[in-house]
């Protein structure tokens, strides 16, 4: 019983206390400054209790962007490894979902899933600051369910 | 230092999504919708994308298949550009978020030679 | 004191994309600095050339997320020429529209990230929040913030309809005063500029020898702008201001900045009161004539170079681009020495980085 | 006994000043939302933080003093704790002798160079940095902030704050007297929780996390809970030492304006980090030795003239 409500407890917070590192796997900037945008008034996503972190060690969610480059591939990697657990990965972008427009390149590997577990998928090219809002509260739906 | 003032007077100039309603602008490059009507399968979109985000798979004149994958478009509107009968273009709508983007196919028109 | 090595990348906070420094301090001082490069490397030139030219339009445009448009026009224009085909003037102007108010868009991304970079969060915060103007504006003319898809070959996509440019040119001026609030704040902020004057002060001898463009090229006092030295129409119809300062240090690049957007927004209104009606493209063939070409033209950052050789099919047989950043990476090193540890983020914010456009 | 042990927990110990800290955080973020035109965090995302800290996994990297790591926040917070005794709220005293404000001052200290070997004991460099730039910073804030809080120990003749405050009472708010020295513990203030303008040591874009790079849930937690409580107990002092407040008897009263003053010094301290950009650390030191440390001399000075 009273495990069970600490565990309510704690998926209650690691719901409303997102901190978010953003990882740009090899992506065109545009996803990027759509999610530096997500901070700045129009869309402050403070609201959400979302905040970015400068260390992975402090960070809940990863945001990647950009298909993933033969160069980033061991970067994206050790992030992941530095955050502590329970966390999450958000591919945003259709390039690192799958890798869109630059399918077939000799350098890039392709959607982030070929290196990392993605919990959301967000397409789009860029992805609309409302778009990628929409995919964080899909993120926070899923932990208060327990995934 | 004025601007702070002013920030403070004034209301937070935030938008109310997702609290709110989503409000898009007109004319945002949105999902892929196709007029089935239009659609002849002639597969000039599906050469000119420069994203392999369309396929076609074309048995006969009557019986194709025109899928699309959201998770591969770029929205850049190119297979708009090359319809030369207007049937394929953007919708308004914000393609959403997914877990499991393998299930982002769209299946736009699907001809059987049977049915017309 | 001993000498520490820190290493700032691939994952940075100060770096919005991967890049690799390697800085050698000591106590708070620096001594020096490697780079390394490529982490945003997709082979975008070789993929060029194995996709049609229309397909490469696109493919173009994601060089770079900030600076999408002013690629795929000189793209559009280097092809253009090799098709002899001219743009009709309205198409032009709605070009040159949009490189402009792209150009509003970077600046004041740019000077916002700096205002991040020295702990000035409120003007970061109101800098982007003039900025989303900007997009809106851009997005009432393309449908895109970022990537605008406006540009293909044989000129523009989208056609302003009256309402529309009325809605811009109202737009533009509500900008501009607003934006003047914010350039002004910057301007006479003076925890900006203890932070930022006399920081790594460059020669224009050493911007010579180094090929650097663009704003930082300006900041030292060398006077290049493609805009106006090698311009495509209708810049050539243009009076063009270009803005210059001696000093050549990080708060001479915040200044150019400033007032380059102010010089950007007047061009705006410019070519807005002389929008020329008409079509706004002509059809173009889809295989291109053999030849080779390169065409040059202004990004936020600098100049951006098009070589471009084709065979007579419908595939380019080769694409070189060469952007501003490249040039600008490699005075990095240089800057980064007899600095302090907490002038780094005002050095890396001032050259302006954008490694998608170096690293491509 | 049982009441020593409650107002250890409760008030004015543990509970009241980590619920304060959660409140202070909120309505500081909050502020400075508003200043940005954003509308911030809604009023349970200190809490939420918090719980989600300590449900997170621990993470240590290879190399580092397991111990040290562990102990430095707790330390630390239990000192800020212990400051946050001495301190009257709203007139309430539960512990109070002469001198405690002496030992407020030693207990206030113990955070930073907690963070301080925090950075040393870490394998990070941007630990090790962040923890020289945290002691470097100490000294150019320390000296100016103790000259300055001696101001109205001077003026009340006493080093208790509990007579301090008692002595506004009659003397009215030393912060009539004593603007420069206020401004000056304030700055001090800013410095001791390392916040926006002052937080050279924990700058993101310079040095990543500062010394807690390498820190992870619970003890992330542990010491964001020392910064939140270091900051209330901090704003209880100014509060005592500076604003006091006027010979009401209803406690009512004296609760709200005891409130509104911590309101205020909220207010102050957001607006400074919505202001101010960061200095450098060169220009903090010749800041806090060339200008802040005359001015706290000359406060100092202007005081003992008075009394005399």
């Amino acid at each position: 019983m009273l495990k069970e409500m600490i565990k309510k407890t704690y998926r209650w917070a690691q719901k409303n206390s997102l901190w978010m590192i953003h990882y740009n796997t090899g992506g065109c900037n545009g996803c990027d400054i759509e999610i530096l945008d997500l901070l700045t008034p129009r869309y402050d996503i403070e609201r959400l209790g979302i905040i970015t972190k400068a260390s992975p060690r402090h960070a809940d969610v990863l945001l990647c962007t950009g298909p993933v480059t033969l160069q980033a591939k061991d970067g994206l990697w050790q992030i992941y490894a530095q955050m502590p657990s329970p966390k999450w990965v958000v591919a945003v972008g259709s390039c690192s979902t799958t890798g869109a427009v630059f399918y077939g390149s000799d350098t890039v590997l392709g959607g982030v899933d070929h290196i990392l577990p993605v919990d959301i998928y967000i397409p789009g090219c860029p992805v609309r600051p409302e778009g990628i809002i929409e995919g964080l509260v899909k993120l926070r739906e899923r932990i208060a369910h327990g995934g | 230092m004025n601007a702070i003032i002013d920030a403070v007077i004034n209301r937070p100039d935030t938008v109310a999504y997702p609290f709110g309603e989503l409000e898009l602008p007109e004319g945002f490059r949105g999902a892929i919708v196709i007029d089935p009507e239009k659609c002849n399968g002639c597969g000039l979109c599906v050469r000119d994308c420069p994203t392999d985000g369309l396929k076609l798979e074309k048995r006969s004149r009557d019986e194709f298949k025109l899928i699309h994958y959201p998770a591969r478009c770029a929205y850049c509107s190119q297979c708009e550009q090359s319809c030369p009968r207007d049937a394929i273009g953007h919708s308004n709508a914000l393609v959403g978020a997914t877990e499991r983007p393998r299930e982002l196919v769209v299946v736009l028109k699907e001809k059987n030679g049977s049915k017309g | 004191m001993n000498k520490i090595s820190i290493p700032i990348g691939p994952h940075h906070p100060l770096l919005k994309e991967p890049l690799s420094m390697r800085i050698d301090i000591s106590g708070e001082r620096v001594l020096g600095g490697t780079l390394r490069l490529g982490y945003v490397h997709r082979g975008i030139e070789k993929m060029a050339q194995q996709r049609t030219y229309i397909q490469d339009v696109h493919l173009i445009e994601r060089i770079c997320g900030i600076c999408s448009h002013v690629h795929t026009s000189t793209f559009c224009l280097a092809v253009e020429k090799l098709l002899e085909i001219e743009v009709p003037p309205r198409g032009q102007y709605i070009r040159a529209l949009l490189c402009e108010l792209e150009r509003v868009h970077s600046h004041l991304l740019w000077l916002g990230i700096l205002a991040k970079h020295v702990g000035l969060d409120t003007v970061f915060m109101h800098t982007w929040h003039d900025r989303e103007l900007a997009l809106d504006i851009m997005e009432g003319i393309s449908g895109g913030r970022v990537s605008h898809a406006a540009n293909q070959i044989g000129g523009m996509r989208f056609d302003l309809s009256p309402e529309q440019e009325e809605l811009v040119r109202l737009n533009v001026e509500k900008l501009k005063s607003q934006v003047n609030g914010v350039l002004d704040v910057i301007e006479n902020e003076p925890a900006l500029r203890a932070r930022t004057q006399g920081v790594a002060p460059v020669s224009a001898d050493m911007i010579r020898a180094y090929c650097v463009v663009g704003p930082v090229a300006r900041a030292s006092g060398v006077d290049v702008d493609m805009r106006r030295d090698d311009p495509w129409p209708p810049y050539d119809q243009l009076d063009v201001r270009v803005i210059t300062r001696p000093e050549g240090d990080a708060f001479a690049r915040t200044l150019i900045r400033v007032l380059e957007t102010r010089e950007s927004l007047r061009l705006c209104e410019v070519l807005l009161e002389n929008m020329p009606d008409g079509p706004v493209a002509v059809r173009s063939p889809r295989k291109v004539p053999a030849g080779e070409v390169v065409t040059r033209s202004e990004a936020p950052r600098g100049e951006v170079l098009y070589y471009l050789r084709s065979d007579g099919s419908d595939k380019p047989a080769r694409v070189k681009v060469r952007t501003p950043t490249l040039a600008v990476l490699s005075l990095l090193p240089e800057q980064l020495s007899a600095i302090h540890v907490a002038d780094i983020p005002v050095v890396l914010a001032g050259i302006d980085l954008c490694i998608a456009c170096a690293d491509r | 006994m049982l009441r020593g042990i409650l107002s250890l927990l409760i008030f004015p110990g543990l509970a009241f000043q980590v619920l304060c800290g959660l409140i202070f955080e909120w309505i500081d973020r909050k502020l400075l939302a508003r200043f940005q035109r954003r509308v911030g965090p809604p009023w349970y995302q200190p809490a939420a933080d918090l719980v989600k800290l300590f449900s997170k996994e621990d993470l240590m990297p290879e190399g580092v003093y397991d111990l040290v790591e562990v102990l430095l926040p707790l330390i630390s917070l239990s000192a800020v704790l212990t400051a946050g005794l001495y301190i009257p709220i709203a007139g309430f005293t539960s512990f109070s002798f002469e001198g405690d404000l002496i030992v407020i001052q030693f207990l206030m200290s113990v955070p930073t160079l907690a963070y301080y070997l925090a950075g040393i004991a870490s394998v990070g460099i941007y630990s090790f940095l962040g923890g020289g730039r945290s002691i470097l910073q100490y000294f150019s804030y320390e000296v100016p902030l103790l000259i300055a809080i001696s101001g109205p120990a001077v003026m009340a003749g006493s080093w208790s704050v509990a007579q301090i405050s008692q002595a506004q009472l009659g003397m009215g708010p030393f912060v009539i007297f004593q603007p420069l020295g206020f401004i000056l513990a304030v700055v001090g203030l800013i410095g001791k929780l390392k916040r926006d303008p002052l937080d050279i040591p924990s700058a993101s874009t310079e040095v990543v996390g500062g010394s807690l790079t390498e820190f992870s849930g619970a003890k992330l937690g542990f010491w964001q809970l020392t910064m939140n409580v270091q900051a209330v107990v901090g704003i209880f002092l100014l509060v005592n030492l500076y604003l006091g407040w006027l010979n009401f008897t209803a406690p009512l009263v004296v609760v709200g304006i005891f409130l509104l003053e911590c309101l205020l010094m909220v207010l102050v301290l957001s607006g400074a980090s919505a202001i101010f950009a960061r200095l450098r650390i060169d220009q903090l030191a010749g800041l806090g030795w060339k200008i802040l440390v005359p001015l706290s001399l000359l406060q100092l000075g202007f005081v003992i003239l008075m009394g005399v």
